[in-house]
C-alpha cells in the first residue's frame, strides 16, 4: 500500500499541470475560472492544443491515437486540466461517439469519422433522449424506415446537448418493433441533410446548451448504420458505460471548492472580518472538503481494483451520487458566498466581451447562473434516484 | 392566540387571487410581458385599492395591516406577478408613511394609490452586503440644499421607479448609527446616474449612483440623521411581506410539482408512485406549511404594536429562515422531479425557483437571520 | 388574528405553572429534570396530585371527570407541565382505554373500570402489537375463542409499554377469520388471570418500559368484551386517533432544548469559553429552535382551525414526523454537550438514590441513554415512515 | 498510490476473521461474557501474535505497521469483540514502545506479546473534554521517586489492566505544553484509587484518583517534561485504530439491516421493496464506503513516515469525522428499519450503535475534528 503518487506518476502531474499553464489560452481560462459562457471556439482553441499534444483522447485505444495512460494518470489528466481551468472534453465525438466507432464501426466508418472527431473539425451530438422518454429509453419512437439505400428518419429528439456547436447527430432509432434490444438501431445523421431542425432550449441558467432536433422525413444513407441493424441497444449500453469516467468528478469539485475559498476570502462578514476567516463558515467548508476527501479515496481505491466490499457494482452509481451532491453543495455556498451580488442578472456580462458590465465583483457575476446549471447534475446521465434504485438490486441482490 | 382570519380578509385574498389568476395564467407565469400589459396591471392593482393598502386613509389608504399585506403579497407570489409592488409599496410607499411629514405624505402618498407615482429605495452599498451601516453616501448641506455624492446597489426597481428614497449620510463616520438621513431623489434630476439591470428573477434593479446630486431641503425626509431606526423598522414589515410572498411561490412550486408526478409516468407508471418521491413530496409539504406559519406569524408580530420588539426580530429572522430552507429545498425538489423539464426556461418552475433565491439573498439570507435569531435570543 | 394568548389562557397558565411549582414532589423533579428512571409510584405521587386537583384525565368529557378545557388550554397544560419537568400521562387507561370505554363501553364497565383509572389505583397496559404485526396490525395473531361466559385466549402480544407496572391490559383479539375490520374484537384482561406470562424487554438503554405478554389458555368473562364481537378494528382506530393529542411534542422538545442550553453553559469548549457561547453552536441550537417555533405555530394554527392548504388531513402526519425528528435532533445534540461524559454509563446512577455513583457530572449521567431511548419515537405511534405513506396518499390523492 | 493489501496482509486479516467468526458468534455478540472465555480469548488473540503485531520484533512483536493493525482492528469492530486490545495494544502498548528505554521495553512489551500484562492510559481529566491539555496532575520529586496527585477520568479498561500509564505534571502550569510526563503506575499500588464503572458499550473504564502515590524513578517512561509529542502521536495512531475498528462495525450494522429488510415483511411484502427504505439503505452503504475509504487512508498516512504532520493530521481528522458522521446515520436508520426490534438489548443492532456512539466520543466528536480539519488547514 502506498498513500503516495509515484514518480512517475507526479512527474506527469508536473507535465500536465505545465502543459495547461503554457498552452490554455488566457481568455478561455478566465471563462471558466468565472463561470462564464463558453462558444465553440474556445473549447476547440483548448482541443486543438491537446490534439498537437496527443491528449486529446484519453480514453481512446493507442493505434486510433489515445496516448495509452494508465487510469491514474487520466485521473491526474483529468484533475490538473480543471485545477488549471481548461474546458472539460464536452464533445460527444470524442467521449461517446469515438469508442462505439472504434468497437463497432466498420473501416470505413472509423477512416471517415474518426479523425476529423481528433481533430475538432466535425462536433457531434448525441440524439437519445426523447420528450416523455428521459432516463427511461425503452419508450423511444423515432423511427428509421428502410427505402432502398437510405433510412427515413421520423421523430423527435430533445436535450441534445450543444447541437447548435454540432455537425452530425449520433442517434438511436426504432428500426423494428418489439422489445428495445430487438428494435433499435445506432445511426449516424448529418446536421445538414434537409429535414431537420434544431431548436435551441433557454435553460434556466439562460444558457442555450440543450437543444431539440426535429426530424422530418430525414433521408440518411444506408452506410451510415452503426453495426448491425437492430442492435443499437447494445451499442448505446456500451457508449452508456463510456460515459462514466470521472462520473465522481472530484476534479470539478476542486476545482468550485478553490473558487469558493479564492471568493470567501475577498468577502467581508457581517461579524466583521472576511468571511473565510470565520469560524462557523471554515467548518462547513471543512465538512465539505472532507466529504470530498473521502469521496476521492473512493475513487482512487475503485480505479486500484479494489472494490466495495458491501456490494459490488454499485461503484458508478455511488460515485455519481455522493459526486453530484457534493459538487451540488459547492455550487449553494458560492451562491451564499456571493450573498446579494448573486441578484443582479446582467446576461451580457456572462461573456467575457462583456464581462465588464457586470454589477458587483465580476467575478461573482456568474455565480448564481452556475448554480442554477449545477441542479442538472442530478438528472443528466441517469438522474441519482435511478443510481439509487440501481444500487439498491445489486446491495439487496433484488 | 387566534390564527383566523376575518371574513374581510378571506375576501381581499379571494379577490386578489383572481385578480391573478386572470392577468397571470398559470402557463405563462414568469415570462416577460409588454409595457401596455404592466400598466394596466399597475391600473388595476390601483383600482382594486393594493396599491394604498397600508397608508393612512388620509393619503387615500385603507390603513390595513401586516396581515393584509401578507395576504396581498401571498397571492402575488403564488402567481409570479413581477410589477413593483414590493419596492412601491412594501418598501418604498411604508417609508414614505413612517418618515414623512403630513405635508410630504399628502403629496406623495396619495400619488403612489393611484398608480401614479412609483418609488424605490437605495439603501445598500456595494460592500455592505446585507447590513445598513456603513453608510458612505454623502449629504453635504450647501445653501440651495444637499449635494449627494455615492453608491447605492441593488436599488429594486431602481430604474424605473419615478422616485428614489436614497439613504445618505449627514454627519458621522460610516458605521455610526447616528447622522443617517432620508432623502427624496428624484431619478431624472441632474447628478443621479441610473444604471438599470435585470435580476435573477428576470425584474428589473438600478446601481445608483450620485454625483453632487442636488437635493433641496424640503426634499428631507424624516428627521435629519435619525433615519436609521426607521428605516429597520420599515425593513422589518419589507422583509414579512417578503416571507408571505415566498409563501405562495412555495405553494406553487409544490402544486405544480403534485400535478406533474402524477401526469408523468416513467417505466409506464407515474413518478407519483414511487415511495421515494412520495416521500420527498412529504418533506416538500412539511417545508411550505413551517414556512407559512413562520410567516403568518411574522406577519402578527409586526401588527402586535404591544410586543416586544426583540421578539418580533426573532420571530422575522426566523420567518426569513425557514422561508430560505423551504425555497431551497423545496426549489431543488421540484427541478429534481421535473427532470430536464425542470432546467428549462420554459417551465415556470425555474421562474419561482429564481424568485425564491432573489428572496433568500435580499434583506440577509438564511446564515445571515440565524446568526440574528442567536444574537437575540442570547441577548 | 391575535398572536398572543388571551388574558384568561395567560391566567390559566399562570395556574398550572403555580400548581406544578407547588405540587410535584422533589424528587419526581429532579428525575425528569435530569433523564433518569421513573418508578410507578413515581408517576401516582404526580398523578395522585392531579386526581385532587380535578387534571388526571384532560381528554375525557366533563361527565366523566375531564375539566373540559379549550384545545388551548389543554395544549398550556401539557406544555407548563413538561417546561415544570413533570412526568409525561403515559397511562394507558387515561390516555387510550378512558376514551373508548366511555364511548363503547357498557354501563357496567364505565362504573367499574374508570374511577379506578383516574385514582391510577389501576393500570392498563396497552396489547396491540405482535411479533411480525409491529405497524401492520392486520396480520395479528392473538386469538379469543369462545367457552360458554368466557373467551379463551392465546396469543402472544409485545412492546406492550409499562406492562410490569400494570394490573389489566386491554387487547385486541381475533374472534373470527377473515378481514381485521370484521374479525377482530376488544377485549379487557386481568393480568392476574392464570395463563398470563408478563416477560420484560431489556431496551437499549438498559430500561424495561417494553413488555411480552404471553397469553396461554387464559380464560376471560365474556362481560370483558368492548362494545360487539368483531367490531374490535373499530374502536382501535377511534383509540389510536385520540393517541395523537400533542403528537408534535412541542413541549417536551422545549424541556429538553432548556436542559441542553442549561447543560451547555456549564460545559467548557476547546476554543476556551463555554459551550453555550461558541457561535457555531449557538447557531446550530438556532436552527432547532426555529425549526420548533416553526412547528410550533403550525400546531397552534391547527388547534385554531387552520387546515393544511396544501393538502387537508395531513396534520397528524406532519406534526409527528417534525416534532418527532427535531426531539431527536436535540437529544443528539444533548449528547454532544455531554462529550467525553456519554461514554461513562453507570446504570444504577440512572436511580435517583444512586446518582451520586455517576462518573462526571450527575446532570448528565442519563443523557446517551436518553438519547437512544429517543430513536423510538420515529418508530412508535405509526413508525415515520408509515406517516409519510399516510401524508402522500392525501397530498398526491393516491 | 495503491490501495491493494499484500498477500500477508489478507491472510493477516482471514485468520483474525475465522478467529472472530468462531469467537464470536453472530447471535452473541454484545453480550457479557465469562471470564474465562475472555481469558481464552486473550489467550488465542496471543497465540496468533495479534498483541505483539506493532512492537519491534526485540520485544516478541512483529513489527507491522499501522495497515495491519487496522486489519486487526476491522474485525475486532465486525465481531464486537470487547477484548482490551485497543488499550491495551493500540493505546498503552504503542505508548510504552514510543516512550520506554530499551530495558523498560523489554521488561513490559514481551508480556504484553504473551498476553500477561494488560495496560491503560490515564490521561483525560474531568473538566478536560476531548483535549490533552490543561494536565493538572502533579507528580513531585521526592527522595523516593515521585508522588502523584491527581484525577485521571475515562481510563479505558483502567479497572482490569495491570498497569496504568499516567500523566502528570512534572513541571509547568496546567496549560503548558512543556512539563508533561509519563509514569508506569501498578493498579494496586497504594494510594491509587480505581473507580471501575461500565462504559455504554457494556466495557469497561475508570476513574483514577491518586493520592500521594509513590512511584520509583525508574517508572518514569520516556523524557521528564517532555512527554505531550510522544502522547499526541500514540493518540494519532490510537484514533486510525479506532476508526478501523467502526468500518468494521458500520459493514457489520449494514449487513445485519440488509438481511433483516429482506426478511421482514410489513404489509405482506418485504420491507426490501419499499423504495424509500432502498434509497436509504444506499446512502447508507455509501456513507460505510466513505468511512472506509478515510479509515484507510488514516492508516496509510500513520504509516507514511515521510509525509507531512499536519496533512497526517487532517487525514486523520477527516476519518474521525466520516466514521462519527456514518456511525451516527447507518446507526439510526438501523435502528429504525429494524423497529421496535430494533430498540432492545436482545437485537445485536443496538450493540453496534452504542460501540460507535463510544468511538465518536472518545478523542474527539465529530464537531472537535471539523474544527481541528479546519485549523490545520487554514494553518
Amino acid at each position: 500500500m502506498k498513500l503516495q503518487f509515484s514518480a512517475e506518476d507526479e512527474a506527469f502531474r508536473q507535465e500536465v499541470r505545465s502543459f495547461v499553464r503554457a498552452q490554455l489560452p488566457g481568455d478561455v481560462r478566465q471563462k471558466v475560472a468565472r463561470g462564464l459562457r463558453l462558444e465553440r471556439s474556445d473549447y476547440v482553441a483548448w482541443y486543438a492544443k491537446l490534439y498537437e499534444r496527443g491528449w486529446i483522447t484519453p480514453g481512446w485505444p493507442v493505434e486510433h491515437g489515445g496516448p495509452g495512460w494508465t487510469p491514474v494518470q487520466r485521473y491526474i489528466f483529468d484533475e490538473e486540466t480543471l485545477l488549471g481551468d481548461a474546458p472539460r472534453i464536452i464533445a460527444s465525438g470524442i467521449n461517446m461517439l469515438g469508442p462505439v466507432l472504434i468497437a463497432f464501426g466498420s473501416e470505413e466508418q472509423k477512416r471517415r469519422h474518426l479523425p476529423p472527431i481528433r481533430r475538432s473539425e466535425v462536433w457531434w451530438a448525441q440524439g437519445f433522449s426523447e420528450p416523455g422518454a428521459g432516463s427511461d429509453l425503452a419508450s423511444m419512437r423515432t423511427s428509421a424506415v428502410r427505402d432502398g439505400d437510405h433510412f427515413i428518419v421520423n421523430g423527435h429528439k430533445i436535450w441534445t446537448s450543444y447541437a447548435h456547436f454540432c455537425d452530425w447527430l449520433f442517434c438511436l432509432v426504432r428500426t423494428g418493433s418489439g422489445k428495445p434490444q430487438e428494435s433499435i438501431s445506432f445511426l449516424l445523421i448529418d446536421l445538414k441533410t434537409p429535414g431537420i431542425t434544431v431548436r435551441p432550449i433557454r435553460a434556466i441558467d439562460g444558457g442555450n446548451d440543450l437543444n431539440e432536433v426535429f426530424l422530418d422525413d430525414v433521408r440518411v444513407p444506408a452506410e451510415n448504420l452503426i453495426g448491425e441493424i437492430n442492435k443499437g441497444w447494445s451499442y448505446a449500453k456500451y457508449l452508456l458505460g463510456h460515459e462514466r469516467t470521472s462520473i465522481a468528478g472530484v476534479g470539478a469539485s476542486k476545482q468550485q471548492l478553490a473558487r469558493l475559498k479564492r471568493l470567501a476570502a475577498c468577502v467581508r462578514s457581517e461579524a466583521g472580518g472576511l468571511l473565510i476567516e470565520e469560524p462557523s463558515f471554515r467548518t462547513r467548508i471543512a465538512a465539505i472538503e472532507i466529504d470530498l476527501l473521502a469521496l476521492e479515496y473512493t475513487g482512487l481505491r475503485m480505479l486500484s481494483g479494489a472494490t466495495v466490499a458491501a456490494a459490488p457494482g454499485v461503484d458508478a452509481s455511488l460515485l455519481k451520487i455522493r459526486g453530484t451532491e457534493l459538487r451540488q453543495a459547492i455550487y449553494e455556498m458560492l451562491v451564499e458566498v456571493a450573498g446579494p451580488h448573486a441578484v443582479a442578472f446582467v446576461e451580457e456580462a456572462l461573456f467575457l466581451e462583456h464581462a465588464g458590465e457586470a454589477v458587483g465583483p465580476s467575478d461573482m457575476t456568474a455565480l448564481a447562473a452556475n448554480y442554477l446549471d449545477s441542479r442538472k447534475l442530478s438528472i443528466y446521465g441517469g438522474a441519482n434516484e435511478i443510481q439509487r434504485n440501481l444500487a439498491a438490486r445489486s446491495l439487496l441482490e433484488l | 392566540m387566534d390564527f383566523s382570519f376575518s371574513d374581510e380578509q378571506l375576501q381581499l385574498r379571494d379577490v386578489v387571487r383572481r385578480f391573478c389568476d386572470q392577468e397571470y395564467p398559470a402557463e405563462r407565469r414568469g415570462t416577460a410581458v409588454s409595457a401596455e400589459v404592466a400598466a394596466r396591471r399597475w391600473r388595476q392593482m390601483a383600482d382594486m385599492g393594493l396599491l394604498g393598502l397600508p397608508f393612512d386613509s388620509a393619503c387615500g389608504g385603507s390603513g390595513l395591516s401586516a396581515v393584509e399585506l401578507m395576504l396581498v403579497m401571498e397571492e402575488l407570489g403564488r402567481s409570479l406577478a413581477s410589477e413593483p409592488y414590493f419596492a412601491t409599496v412594501a418598501l418604498g410607499g411604508a417609508l414614505v408613511a413612517a418618515a414623512a411629514s403630513p405635508a410630504q405624505a399628502q403629496a406623495l402618498l396619495p400619488r403612489v394609490v393611484s398608480g401614479e407615482l412609483t418609488l424605490a429605495l437605495g439603501f445598500g452599498e456595494p460592500d455592505g452586503r446585507y447590513e445598513l451601516l456603513p453608510v458612505e453616501a454623502e449629504a453635504r448641506p450647501g445653501s440651495d440644499g444637499y449635494r449627494l455624492n455615492g453608491h447605492k446597489t441593488l436599488v429594486l426597481n431602481g430604474d424605473t421607479a419615478d422616485m428614489l428614497l436614497i439613504v445618505a449620510r449627514t454627519a458621522g463616520a460610516a458605521h455610526e448609527r447616528d447622522g443617517v438621513t432620508l432623502f427624496l431623489v428624484d431619478r431624472k434630476l441632474h447628478g443621479v446616474e441610473v444604471h438599470g439591470y435585470s435580476t435573477l428573477d428576470g425584474r428589473r434593479a438600478a446601481d445608483i449612483v450620485l454625483r453632487d446630486a442636488c437635493i433641496p431641503v424640503d426634499h428631507v425626509l424624516g428627521p435629519v440623521g435619525e433615519a436609521l431606526p426607521l428605516l429597520e423598522n420599515v425593513i422589518e414589515r419589507a422583509v414579512a411581506a417578503l416571507c408571505a410572498e415566498a409563501t405562495g411561490a412555495l405553494d406553487a412550486l409544490l402544486a405544480l410539482t403534485v400535478d406533474y408526478v402524477k401526469v408523468r409516468k416513467q417505466f409506464g407508471v407515474p413518478l407519483a408512485t414511487f415511495q421515494a418521491l412520495q416521500h420527498r413530496l412529504v418533506d416538500m409539504l412539511i417545508a411550505c406549511e413551517q414556512a407559512r406559519s413562520m410567516a403568518v406569524v411574522a406577519a402578527m408580530a409586526i401588527d402586535d404594536a404591544g410586543g416586544d420588539a426583540a421578539q418580533r426580530r426573532r420571530l422575522v429572522s426566523a420567518a426569513k429562515v425557514q422561508v430560505g430552507n423551504a425555497g431551497r429545498f423545496v426549489g431543488q425538489q421540484a427541478i429534481q422531479m421535473h427532470g430536464a423539464m425542470g432546467m428549462t426556461d420554459e417551465c415556470s418552475v425555474g421562474h419561482y425557483v429564481k424568485r425564491l433565491m432573489v428572496i433568500n439573498q435580499l434583506f440577509g439570507d438564511v446564515q445571515y437571520h440565524l446568526r440574528r435569531f442567536a444574537q437575540e435570543t442570547a441577548a
